[in-house]
């Protein structure tokens, strides 16, 4: 690798991060094919949004286009959306319901597993024409993806190198995920977010505990979340993954020296106070006192709760300074009235307007725009130290350190 | 036919409000009790509730503008709005239902301009005192995709 | 002045018709017997008479939109046209001679917009038991360029 | 109400003028002593008076025809004007204020389109036998930037 | 070539292709050179379309811009649109009239053959400035192009090594476009297509008989075309180019026939009927019962018979993902009223938002966005065998393989 | 360098230009690095625009972003704008005022020196997290500019290479910045131009006496400058930067032999006259006839006056084939009504809409597209010979010539 795009990690490991990985191209390529292409797990689609045999969705894996399906099988199934005769898209819905996969360019037609049906006069005509009798249906399927479910999120991967789902998540990320997964899912709406900077950006911004109550005034402001209130973060046993958690009720410090320690700092903003804060207040619903918890599974997963704001967050690479940033907001089938109009009230904290995450949308392209010309310098990841495990406090980058930890071998560096 | 010129001052003047950031009267555009979201034609379609702006009191859209002005950080920025093609589609008791179409072309500190949304205001309005207000204003973006982040209201 | 907000409505309408895919609506905007183009402004100005779309017949319209429902394949899209500048040229025994600004934005399934075009209309109407028809309308397109392709129609 | 149709003739006839490329009728939008100018918001808002077109009467205008008849060079464009919101702002004894939005695209003759300028015109009218004039002019363009050249008037 | 691209074709020969060939920018810039400025005629104007001498137009060589101008000799002349001093574009219009060709930024003149006549101020002012006595106009003329006529049809190429325009299109190809061309031409209008996909996948398109009836509906439905009426396909002696002809009167099945190969085809809509399917009738002009025939000539030239609609198609790579389509559309002076009112009528069906066309504009980027990450993987063109000669019958690919059989090796692959 | 990019520069040295070296990426890649970061002095602001202590504004060095203060110490500085921490841009705003320089992304704080005086949690929180011993405040501070002024233009450098500001720019530029900038610079406004071209074709474009009066008929028509009146160019003692100028009230020939050397020259426009030709008279204020002084120091600015028009511009590469062209308007604080009223009458003639100035907006965009192609080829630069030194006349390219000298040997050319 390092002969193909010539990056010599620096000596400090995981604690510096050269700024080129952000820009430069080819390694954006080797990325696709080597993380994207490769050993990992990516998330697909929530089992529910493919309700009856037939039920499609397009998504992708990396830039690779995929196609999702139900099959008659009842399971669910994931095919690369590549015809097998001249690579047209099977699918061109982005989400739809059909009995089988016909290509509309010359109608070779697929079952909803991907296995190649028929070829439109396979045979020719009068004798003339047709596909040669060396041709074998069997050989000319869709690319079929490994597919496994961790409840109600389905994921899939190319590589038959790929861990077993439950192992590649671990135990430490699964009780995590089932917290907040305690119900049915319903769907209470999605969008997408177009990122101006490199995938890793977004994703280092999600696993990054320490900058939330410093760039968001509201979290410090109305005290929802405190660098200062009890919280943590837990790295997977695979070391790639995390989950960063907040018990803002439990202070590891009282209120005063709370203040102190955040002032002169702008996020905290002395004279704001909303004319209906009501909204900020958390019904309990998971049991365990934790008000926030982003969760995030190598390389394009997130899974955030915050208060009782549920959403997906799926990221997807669209080039080497681009990003789409997909969100699911959730809530389940056992939410009564109250608490969907909570759920919908707390969507204000989220998303691309939302009050704690809109600078997240800006602040890797701000990052993008400030790296030109110094291609060979490097970020310094230095807070908590090197480590990159879990620990019982948040002021530390140690799962930013652990997102490099799980990259560099992947990509030779 | 003069309250068509009236509703369309309604709207001249909603965009020039926001057009030219003053956020602060924004709000004064809604009763007191209203509706206001920014959604996709995908989430209307499919009926579900989700907003990304989502407010069900003026309040809640003084509340909006207060964080923008003292809490969220984002680059300097500006929309213009182009509105067209306003009509009524339904004159029901409490008050009269509007759509039209527009688009909101957004212009950062360093000149770069893009289509930042295009879509319908799907509306309903009272009028109130000789005022006209918007009881319900649901933003319809034609996209699913926004463009970095949503500070402004649409 | 009530005419000019007929005119208006007429236009407002029209749009909301094909931005909210009631395609099937949209022959009924147009007299039995019409002519519908959809040409650019250089072979407008050179006088050369190919439409990209051409229809002399309300029946030619309806052939098209069943074609879009039932024959071509395109991918999911949606336009949102913005009208502006509607101007009363030519009042002649046979109708209304109008011509319109319009811009439309084309939104995919992705949520990419791009203008996909911008122009005007040149359009003749008249009044048929009190509702304006189109005669004869004309979108001359500022661009020789088409993007990919134009399904539904302007 | 009769007046306010009349501006909005107005403006329909002032872009149909330049987006026709009838340049020559342009200067006659304007009384013969007027100020016209082409700025940015930036400049606008820090009070600079620099204008990209600056012209203090209307021979200035007709000047700035003649140049792009006669001797500028700039590759075959035009534009597309949109208009929105007009809005009367002030009745002042010398004319009427207005503002109101517009958003030009500008295609080249390769068929390539841009939104070249979107911002607000800042005007004052007067009602010269019957016909309404601009005494002043300014074009407040929301982006700092221009693409290429700025040629045709806005 | 391919220790610069480093890309081994497949064994298969003509019957893979690898999608590299059409996303890497590398192979693009290689073809831009060794095609387009290469040994290959590319099609320049309609010579009607300069009646006059000093009448000028300009257009491309792949992405290199050309002047075309009618000398005062009466001839027709192509020379490359950049200025022999410091590169600028001599035409700046897309077409126009002129006496000579004056470069608008120091005045440099040209004759309409592209010969320097005068340099402004080349013997500089009193005795100061100007251009030294060693600088001879005959040595800075504009950049030539070999041009020649086929009929009406005006042809270019930049390299001396091409063969006669005469042998590259050959006779078989000669004799079909004479059927066509077989009047004055008269142009009804002209269009530009973007498609945001690689040319030659626009060029793989016209050159597919397999597609028509199986992608456009229209064909089948209302049996203006099928694979089951008489056809087939003609490559030209040289093997580069292609006309595929149908005769729809004559079939080679009955009809009941034809509609059970073609049933649970998609494109067979047995509901679809049209209230006004007049325009769809020919009204016979080439006294040779074919209704339809698609002829390409390699690399960039199309001309068009769909009933009595005719149209010249010119292909113009702009990047390895985009390409421009441009239309012209034609009929002949000698037309009656009825007959221009047809072809009107009939222009319907093809371009941009033409009835058994319009997918042809979308298909190639489907191809396009569902490549990415199948790089390394080939499209199968193995309809009708392996081979690349005329056929009669369109249920093959074969001159889509011979379009493959042209390319590689002016490529080298 | 020529095994990076393989460029082999013409025997013929600065009279001829290899078309590739506007277009090729990686030799634009090198120029960031080898010129933009290497020893040049580029403008960055007037010293006015930043009065008070706090005042800070954001700009570039080639592609580099850049902040530039007035420090506490009433000195300007200047560092690059990227967070020592994680690269963030430390200011958001084009220009503003503040008392430090806080990054919003974690809340490092700067001093406007750009020395980092905190960083957030740096001891962490009750004994946990925040920054190992080791870290120094010291070793992370902003990227210094060496800074330093000429009058009231601020330059800076990030390299230590570079000679003194006074040197680099020499007497005899010395003197003509001088001779413009005789008073207290007054901003009448700003604005930026978007050309698509290569910044190197701008500066050409600057530096080319030969094309003005006939690519802009202005100047040419109303006699405001002509090849034929007396001027010259000023080539810098180092070769690297110009100033061209015109005393049009002298002429070297009689107004007839003047028009009759122009005679065909299509800038010369007979029959075209002004209703209002006023503004085009000149005020004298700086006191030695010169009507017009084009001046450009290497490799980003350039001072302008035409009449009583001042401007600085500003060259900011944006890409290979895109370049900002930033335009500041300038008066003095002693100009009267009148004088003010002239400038702003005057600006009619230059920036984006301006009567000779207009066309320099495109012409580079001509060339851009042009060349595709021909990146083998060579644009011809023999006007005036094949030196480049000051000369008293201007029908030469001798100061294009002198950007060459500039450019090659910093590219290792
Ligand atoms: S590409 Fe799918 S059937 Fe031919
Ligand atoms: S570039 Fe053509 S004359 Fe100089
Ligand atoms: S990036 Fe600036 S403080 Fe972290
Ligand atoms: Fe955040
Ligand atoms: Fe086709
Ligand atoms: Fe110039």
């Amino acid at each position: 690798m390092s002969d193909q795009t010539g990056l010599i990690w620096p000596a400090e490991g995981n604690a510096r991060v050269p700024y080129r990985v952000f820009a430069d191209p080819d390694i954006y390529r080797e990325e696709l094919s080597r993380i994207f292409l490769g050993p990992t797990w990516q998330f697909l689609t929530l089992a529910g949004e493919l309700p009856n045999p037939g039920d499609y969705l397009a998504t992708f894996l990396g830039e690779t286009p995929v196609i999702v399906t139900r099959g008659h099988d009842g399971e669910i199934h994931a095919m690369v959306n590549r015809c097998a005769h001249r690579g047209n898209l099977v699918c061109l819905k982005r989400r739809g319901h059909a009995d089988n996969l016909t290509c509309v360019y010359h109608a070779w037609r697929y079952d909803l597993e991907g296995n190649l049906d028929s070829v439109a006069f396979r045979r020719g005509i009068a004798g003339k024409g047709g596909m040669p009798p060396s041709f074998q249906l069997a050989e000319h399927g869709l690319k079929k993806l490994r597919v496994d479910r961790f409840g109600d999120l389905v994921f899939g991967t190319l590589s038959p190198g790929a861990p077993p789902l439950g192992d590649y998540i671990g135990n430490l990320m699964g009780s995590r995920i089932h917290r907040v997964m305690h119900g049915k899912p319903k769907v209470l709406g999605t969008t997408s977010q177009i990122l101006h900077n490199n995938w890793k950006l977004y994703f280092e911004n999600v696993r990054d505990t320490y900058h939330a109550t410093l760039l968001h005034s509201f979290f410090t402001t109305f005290r929802m979340s405190r660098l200062t209130s009890e919280g943590g973060v837990d790295i997977a046993e695979n070391g790639a993954h995390h989950a960063s958690y907040t018990r803002n009720k439990v202070d590891r410090v009282d209120a005063a020296t709370s203040d102190q320690l955040y002032a002169g700092i702008p996020s905290l903003r002395e004279n704001f106070r909303l004319a209906e804060p009501g909204f900020l207040s958390m019904t309990e619903e998971f049991g365990d006192d934790t008000t926030t918890q982003i969760l995030s599974l190598f390389p394009n997963f997130v899974l955030q709760q915050i208060q009782n704001s549920i959403a997906l967050r799926l990221v997807l690479p669209k080039g080497p300074d681009k990003t789409e940033l997909q969100w699911i907001y959730l809530g389940f089938e056992e939410d009564d009235a109250a608490m969907t109009a909570l759920r919908l009230a707390q969507a204000n904290l989220v998303g691309p307007a939302g009050y704690v995450s809109m600078e997240d949308g800006a602040v890797g392209n701000f990052i993008q725009r400030a790296i030109h010309g110094s291609e060979g310098e490097c970020s310094v990841l230095e807070m908590g130290g090197a480590g990159h495990v879990s620990e019982a406090n948040r002021t530390t980058e140690a799962s930013v350190r652990s997102f490099w930890h799980a990259y560099r071998p992947l990509m030779g560096f | 036919m003069a309250r068509r010129l009236e509703l369309e001052q309604l709207y001249a003047d909603y965009v020039h409000c926001l057009d030219g950031d003053e956020l602060e009267r924004w709000p004064d555009f809604f009763a007191e009790d209203c509706f206001y979201r920014v959604t996709s034609a995908e989430n209307y379609e499919a009926g579900l509730p989700l907003g990304l702006i989502y407010a069900t009191s003026r309040n809640m859209l003084k509340d909006r503008v207060s964080a923008l002005r003292e809490a969220n950080i984002y680059e300097p920025q500006r929309y213009r709005h182009l509105v067209s093609s306003i009509k009524i589609v339904g004159d029901a008791g409490e008050g009269l239902d509007l759509v039209a179409n527009f688009l909101v072309v957004r212009t950062m500190q360093d000149g770069d301009m893009t289509i930042f949304a295009a879509g319908r205001y799907i509306d309903r309005v009272v009028c109130d005192a000789g005022n006209w207000k918007f009881t319900a204003k649901s933003v319809v973006l034609d996209s699913r995709q926004i463009d970095t982040l949503l500070a402004i209201p649409i």
